[in-house]
């Protein structure tokens, strides 16, 4: 049982993860007819945001210390953050420590300029053109923006880890009744976890309580008829790429210190969070999410030792397999509408 | 005995009675209108006829034969071609191309695997699809794109594409549906010759009085699902029920 | 930054051609002209350097480019030499090899079997490449080993640490200098049994392929032996990035130790996740909960930050070694680059120096030649000590150092600590042992 | 000629002449040249264009004819891959039975995956092919090792059974692949002047397999059975409406384009017996998408063309390290030398996905209709320029200029 609500945890936060990525996705996918495959990219990219906070934050002076030495045997060269200079060491180092979460602030500007460069500057130029010339210059695009990143960043992952203050793990285990030590789950997944739900809950908020998501949602169902009511649906479009762009950059800064970035985590997510948005069914934000969480559980119960042992392997195959069902059963994913994407 | 027998058909959705024991009969080389206001069933009738739907009850048959529980194609291949509300053609494919399609799926049924003759070899086939081309003054646009042309030529090229096979019934699901009233006229003038020409049924599915008074030599007026009256054009006109269903409604 | 001129070689070898060949073609067969595949017939030999420029371990691959880029510089007489003035061979005289200057070329493996074999190809076919050296994982060593053994060229393996490459995969021309998955277990086990205690159950997370097989085999054979239970084997997808559903069952299990076969950013995540787990401050029957690395890796292990700190693990070589063969090596190697070299460079860089060694002294650049003179060589001053390229698998045998990660890193650089050096004897092992039966190597094969 | 028509014997001759003669035309720079780096005349190179672009073609078959964006191409493949290796561990090195079966097992697995994924239509469909890949692969290389040998891939070992051929030659090697005695490495050189030009056996099996693999894609393309396929990707409704029914075009032409895949597996093992499971990883199908895309989808040597791109950019820009470039521009003045080769570095050896990135964009941006309309173009341009008769030239040097659309 412990073990059971142990995986639970685990797959809701997984799912988290695929959720959001999946969630703007599906967002470019229902209103732009895009297929984006640069959206890993702009995950990846938003990650490396934390990243580049946290060197900004530790931008120093150097100083020589000739009574120490380098391993080559010159004097040591010794840097100090200028924020240790400004704040004090413990004030200074403090604020590195919280560049991540800082970082949220941080990334949502760039996001929505890179969001709204990348819509205006390439993407609005493919709306008409078939979706393989947007696959090309999409995955293009994510090549070109992960190698720049690989370029200043190189390949290896880069730790960043979580504030002190938000390091350690949360015991379910005294708090539900079995006992402590068997349910413990980590602060920032949690924390991981809370936040893509109240990503989550805004995006549905601002589509379905404002007049701006009443109108994006009636472009989704039927553009052009949107088109001839005279409203100018393409800025908000525009608008829409951006917050895609944006809840992928967040839900990439806030992934950093479960796991160190580095500059091909955006193509490790790309292919599954497609099959989830195909699972959730096309066009359809609702079933994005469920599908994201849905196979996020499903995942972590098949990695349980308990049944590789019986079904080696079927802890690598258990997404596709999952999905290869669904869309047997459910000719249009779990939620899709008739006619998105099907020709 | 009609060529087309519809006995009895029943389809609901759900809690929404679409077709309630419907009986038609469609005798052969006439033109049979099927009329009604809006939600009358007259899409859920065609579409019962042509496969994409099965009635929960009753019976279809064409020729002696049931259609029911065959997938369109089959019933295509029976001797059923449908004419859509909006022109359906191969559209990234030359007008020539269009009509030679139905000539194979006519000679060589639902699927044959013939990948290494050419398309051009096919010099019978060629000449049937263009001398079907001829006949609806398409021939000048044989190597034109099928999507590029005005829609009159697309609902031409269409009933090229029926006609080619040499159905014994065709169906047409509101061909003049969203046309100016020239087009209207160009459409009953094709019509009127592709029947005057060749022995063919007819059944249509109309909106527009002027087509269906036109054309029809018998007429079924369809009302919330049920037939209400059956007969000539003349006697239809002047029907009560009629005019209380439709035409009053109508104006 | 020296430059090294790469286009002469190919004018020289086809300059006397081209007076005669302008007249009148003239046709041959490569295979009987040459007494054994791209034999170096100018004044310059060609070597392949082949290493991961493009994905996962792209930043391994550059740090093995550039102890390749230094191995040449060093044999042909630039710079100061590093280590071929400590190597117990005295063989090499700073002139090239056998007086032919040494070029190289580069290529991208991708970290894939394919890639890497075509891109070996083309440096034997196209570049006239007659040793191919470098790789960071065992399926492309394996990979592009036999593909050499076919074509006839030398294969001096880079960093693969399965025991495949010179077990059941190994070649005649395929030789490894870098330790493998036996001897980590071997090392680490009485190790561990010291520090931990012998009374221990472990739980094994194990990359699900060849290397996480061998390696999990060799560590839970060696860790048994010294009285360790093993409780629980699980294997991970190499696709996985988010471990935390194969930490949690350890939660659940009774298991005090946590075996993480893994390498590169398998390692890096699943260490991340298993500390955020909490799984440091255990305790359990008892005992503090421990993690065991069997392969360190210094270039990931930095992405896994604080970490690693106090960690268990093996290590082929690493910079802070105090003997002159090391300290030659890493003074050269930050001089040139200005950082300390990993253990994935030092591999390389040795693998280049033994390979040219043995061409000089056998005194020709056949591989069958240099087969000879490398089987049972027996060396020193290359940052191991003594050390033994054994005849019967082309295996060499060193000590294996057990180090654990710091504390208190004085910078980046600063990873992992020595805690042992295990004896060579230790760690050798008999040519037909279980973990590396099934393969011969055949016969040396000179191409041509 | 050949049963073709007037254009497409013409491309179709034109495709020989450029196969044939390929060792010529892909080594134009002198050996030892300072554009030598950029010939691509060595025997495995020139394999791997025919051989992807086998690939290719038959991708194109499914993807430029119906439409079907098959996302698990690989797989087949891969599938190939492993069957011929398996014939040459079990029966002997000629490649003929492991090529013949290669094309087998992955046309019985294209049955198999595309009866289920074709009940599926548009990216549903998509999704479906590339799950069965992606369990394909990740099985390969973890659960199947014993019979795909996984992480290392499956290789000949001298312990095989080889009932008709030998476990181990005489030398004490392991055999390699051969045609009833003719070695697939085996290659000679002819050298002319200054050039070196290779001409290999397995290039040219490769390039008569490739050959017909292309005569037989333009038969297709002008068939009836191409015909009806591109119609399933213009209006499928109409389709049943005609009385035909789609399953079978869809299945038949997926199976084809599963045969070419595993014709491509086969002759891969044929050239180089060792079937690594990467081969079927998703990037892998996502490469010959883009092979397709780039090239120009639907047209004929559009696919081609594009695997070959892919390719010299892989084996060609990622060999091109610093020194090169040192050497290219030492004619500079020192200073300059160092800022040219600062700002070509980031583009060439480990840098070359970038390039790739870059060029993917531009084509098709600039050249919506890939890299063909590019050609046709450029053919364009210069009959304007030159009037017809000077193009004659070029348009031989640039295949792409006289391929005609798919229509």
């Amino acid at each position: 049982m412990d073990a059971f609500i142990l995986q639970i945890l685990n797959g809701l936060d997984k799912g988290s993860a695929y959720a959001l990525i999946a969630l703007g996705l599906t967002l470019i996918f229902g209103t732009l007819g895009v297929v984006n495959f640069a959206h890993g990219a702009l995950f990846m990219l938003g990650a490396f945001c934390a990243v580049v906070l946290s060197r900004i934050l530790s931008i120093a002076h150097v100083t020589v210390d000739p009574t120490r030495t380098d391993f080559l045997g010159n004097p040591l060269k010794v840097s100090t953050p200028y924020v240790h200079e400004w704040f004090g060491p413990e004030a200074g180092q403090t604020l590195i420590e919280w560049s991540v979460p800082l970082a949220i602030l941080f990334s949502i500007p760039i996001m929505v300029a890179v969001g709204f460069a990348m819509e205006r500057g390439l993407i609005k130029y493919f709306y008409k053109r078939p979706h393989a010339d947007q696959i090309l210059v999409t995955f293009g695009l994510a090549i070109v923006l992960q190698e720049v990143i690989k370029y200043f960043f190189g390949a290896n992952p880069i730790p960043t880890p979580a504030p002190d203050a938000l390091v350690g793990s949360f015991d379910f285990g005294a708090l539900l009744g079995f006992d402590p030590g068997t349910i413990i789950y980590p602060y920032w997944r949690l924390i991981y976890f809370m936040f893509a739900a109240a990503v989550i809950a805004a995006v549905f908020a601002f589509l379905q309580f404002t007049t701006f998501g009443m109108v994006v949602r009636a472009g989704m169902a039927d553009r052009e008829t949107v088109g001839l009511l005279g409203i100018n649906i393409d800025r908000r479009f525009t608008i829409m790429f951006a917050i895609a762009a944006c809840v992928a950059g967040m839900a990439g800064v806030m992934y950093t210190p479960i796991n160190s970035p580095n500059y091909h985590m955006g193509m490790d997510f790309l292919v599954l969070s497609f099959v989830v948005v195909v699972v959730g069914g096309m066009g359809s934000l609702p079933g994005a999410v469920f599908a994201g969480f849905l196979l996020g559980v499903l995942e972590s119960f098949a990695s349980m030792p308990a049944i590789t042992t019986v079904i080696p392997g079927i802890n690598q195959v258990i997404i596709y397999l999952v999905a290869i069902v669904i869309l047997l059963t459910r000719p249009r994913g779990l939620m899709g509408r008739k006619g998105v994407m099907e020709e | 005995m009609g060529i087309l027998e519809v006995k009895g058909v029943n389809k609901r959705f759900g809690g929404l009675q679409a077709l309630g024991d419907v009986n038609l009969s469609v005798k052969e080389n006439t033109v049979h209108a099927i009329i009604g206001p809006n939600g009358a069933g007259k899409s859920t009738l065609l579409n019962c006829l042509v496969g994409k739907l099965i009635p929960d009850t009753g019976s279809v048959t064409f020729d002696g034969q049931s259609v029911l529980g065959r997938k369109p194609h089959e019933i295509n291949q029976m001797g059923i071609s449908r004419v859509f509300q909006t022109p359906e053609i191969f559209a990234d494919l030359t007008v020539l191309e269009n009509v030679l399609i139905p000539c194979f799926a006519r000679r060589d049924g639902a699927f044959r695997m013939h990948a290494i003759e050419q398309v051009r070899h096919e010099a019978e086939l060629v000449e049937q699809a263009e001398t079907m081309l001829a006949d609806v003054n398409m021939l000048g646009k044989r190597d034109f794109h099928a999507g590029s042309l005005s829609r009159g030529d697309k609902r031409r090229l269409e009933m090229a594409m029926c006609l080619v096979q040499q159905p014994r019934l065709l169906l047409l699901d509101e061909p003049t549906a969203g046309m100016a009233r020239a087009d209207t006229n160009n459409t009953i003038d094709l019509l009127k010759e592709i029947k005057a020409k060749r022995d063919i049924t007819m059944a249509i599915i109309e909106h527009d009085m002027h087509v269906v008074f036109s054309l029809a030599d018998r007429i079924t007026v369809l009302a919330q699902g049920t037939p209400l009256v059956e007969d000539t054009p003349e006697k239809i006109k002047g029907h009560p029920k009629v005019r209380e269903a439709y035409l009053g409604e109508h104006q | 930054m020296s430059k090294l001129d790469l286009g002469r070689r190919r004018v020289l070898k086809t300059g006397a051609i081209a007076g005669a060949g302008l007249a009148m073609p003239t046709i041959f067969t490569a295979q009987s002209a040459a007494a054994y595949t791209n034999e170096p017939t100018g004044s310059s030999v060609v070597l392949g350097f082949n290493v991961p420029q493009t994905g996962p371990y792209a930043d391994e691959g550059l740090d093995e480019l550039r102890a390749y880029e230094l191995a040449v510089e060093h044999l042909n007489g630039e710079g100061d030499g590093g280590m071929m003035n400590t190597f117990s061979s005295k063989a090499l005289k700073g002139n090239g090899i056998l007086g032919k200057k040494v070029e190289y070329v580069t290529g991208d493996t991708q970290t894939k079997s394919d890639a890497a074999r075509a891109s070996a190809k083309s440096m034997i076919e196209k570049d006239g490449a007659v040793m191919i050296t470098g790789g960071s994982s065992s399926g492309v060593a394996v990979a592009v080993q036999a593909l050499c053994q076919d074509a006839g060229v030398i294969f001096m393996a880079g960093l693969t640490h399965a025991n495949d490459t010179t077990g059941k995969d190994k070649r005649a021309n395929g030789f490894r200098h870098f330790f493998n998955s036996y001897m980590s277990g071997a090392a680490l086990a009485p190790v561990l049994a010291n520090q931990y205690g012998t009374d221990r159950n472990a739980y094994y997370l194990t990359a699900d392929y060849n290397w996480g097989y061998t390696t999990e085999e060799a560590i839970s054979s060696a860790t048994e032996a010294m009285g360790w239970n093993t409780v629980q084997k699980v294997l991970t997808p190499l696709a996985a990035t988010d471990f935390s559903s194969y930490i949690a069952p350890v939660l659940n299990s009774d298991a005090d130790v946590l075996v993480l076969v893994h390498y590169g950013g398998n390692m890096v995540n699943s260490l991340t996740n298993a500390v955020q787990f909490g799984l440091r401050d255990r305790v359990v029957n008892g005992k503090n909960f421990e993690i065991v690395v069997p392969l360190y890796s210094e270039l990931m292990a930095r992405g896994a930050g604080k970490n690693i700190a106090g960690i268990f693990g093996s290590q082929n070589w690493d910079w802070k070694f105090q003997d002159e063969g090391s300290k030659a090596f890493v003074q050269s190697f930050g001089t040139k680059y200005g950082f300390p070299p990993s253990q994935a460079a030092h591999t390389c860089y040795v693998q280049t120096l033994l390979y040219a060694d043995a061409v000089e002294r056998a005194g020709t650049f056949n591989p069958c030649g240099v087969v000879e003179a490398l089987e049972g060589f027996e060396f020193d001053g290359m940052g191991n000590g003594p050390t033994l390229y054994r005849a019967e698998d082309h295996q060499c045998f060193k000590d294996v150092v057990v180090v654990k990660g710091k504390e208190n890193p004085e910078n980046e650089f600063d990873l992992v600590e020595q805690v042992e050096i295990t004896p060579v004897e230790q760690v050798t092992y008999a040519p037909d042992h279980p973990q590396f039966a099934g393969g011969s190597l055949g016969a040396c094969n000179p191409g041509a | 000629m050949f049963g073709l028509s007037k254009a497409d014997t013409r491309l179709f001759l034109i495709v020989i002449g450029l196969t044939l003669f390929a060792p010529f035309i892909l080594n134009p720079f002198p050996e030892g040249s300072e554009l030598a780096q950029f010939n691509a005349g060595y025997p495995d190179l020139m394999q791997r264009f025919l051989i992807f672009g086998i690939f290719a073609i038959g991708f194109n078959i499914l993807f430029g004819l119906t439409g079907y964006l098959s996302f698990g191409h690989a797989a087949f493949l891969g599938v190939g891959s492993y069957a011929g290796v398996w014939m040459f561990k079990l029966l002997g090195m000629n490649v003929l039975p492991a090529i013949l079966l290669s094309m087998l097992v992955a046309g019985l697995f294209s049955v198999l995956v595309g009866y289920i994924s074709l009940r599926r239509s548009g990216i549903y469909f998509s999704i479906l092919t590339l799950a069965f890949a992606q369990m394909s692969f990740s099985l390969a290389y973890s659960v199947l090792t014993p019979i795909t040998g996984g992480e290392t891939g499956l290789q000949l070992s001298a312990n095989d059974p080889r009932i008709f051929g030998q476990s181990i030659t005489d030398a004490g090697t392991i055999p390699v692949p051969s045609l009833f005695g003719l070695e697939m490495r085996d290659s000679f050189q002819l050298d002319v002047g200054a050039w070196l030009f290779t001409f290999n056996a397995g290039y040219y099996l490769c390039a008569v397999f490739m050959v017909l693999a292309f005569y037989l894609s333009i038969r297709i393309f002008r068939s009836p059975f191409g015909m009806m396929l591109r119609a399933v990707k213009s209006n499928q409704q109409r389709m049943t409406y005609t009385g035909l029914n789609p399953k079978p075009y869809t299945l038949a032409a997926f199976v084809i384009s599963g045969m070419y895949a595993g014709l491509a597996g086969g002759l891969m093992v044929a050239m180089d017996p060792l079937a690594g499971a990467e081969r079927m990883f998703w990037t892998a199908s996502g490469e010959v998408v883009l092979m397709a895309i780039l090239g120009g989808v639907g047209t004929l040597i559009g696919p081609v063309l594009g695997a070959g791109f892919i390719k010299y950019m892989e084996n060609i820009v990622s060999k091109i390290n610093d020194n090169i470039l040192h050497q290219w521009f030492s004619f500079l003045p020192d200073g300059l030398e160092d800022v040219v080769v600062a700002i070509i570095y980031p583009f060439i050896g480990k840098g070359w996905h970038l390039t790739l990135g870059i060029m993917f964009m531009l084509v098709v941006i600039f050249l919506p209709g890939g890299l063909v309309e590019g050609g046709q173009r450029i053919g364009g341009w210069i009959g304007r320029r030159f009037g017809k008769g000077g193009s004659s030239a070029e348009a031989a040097a640039k295949p792409d200029a006289k391929s005609s659309p798919a229509e």
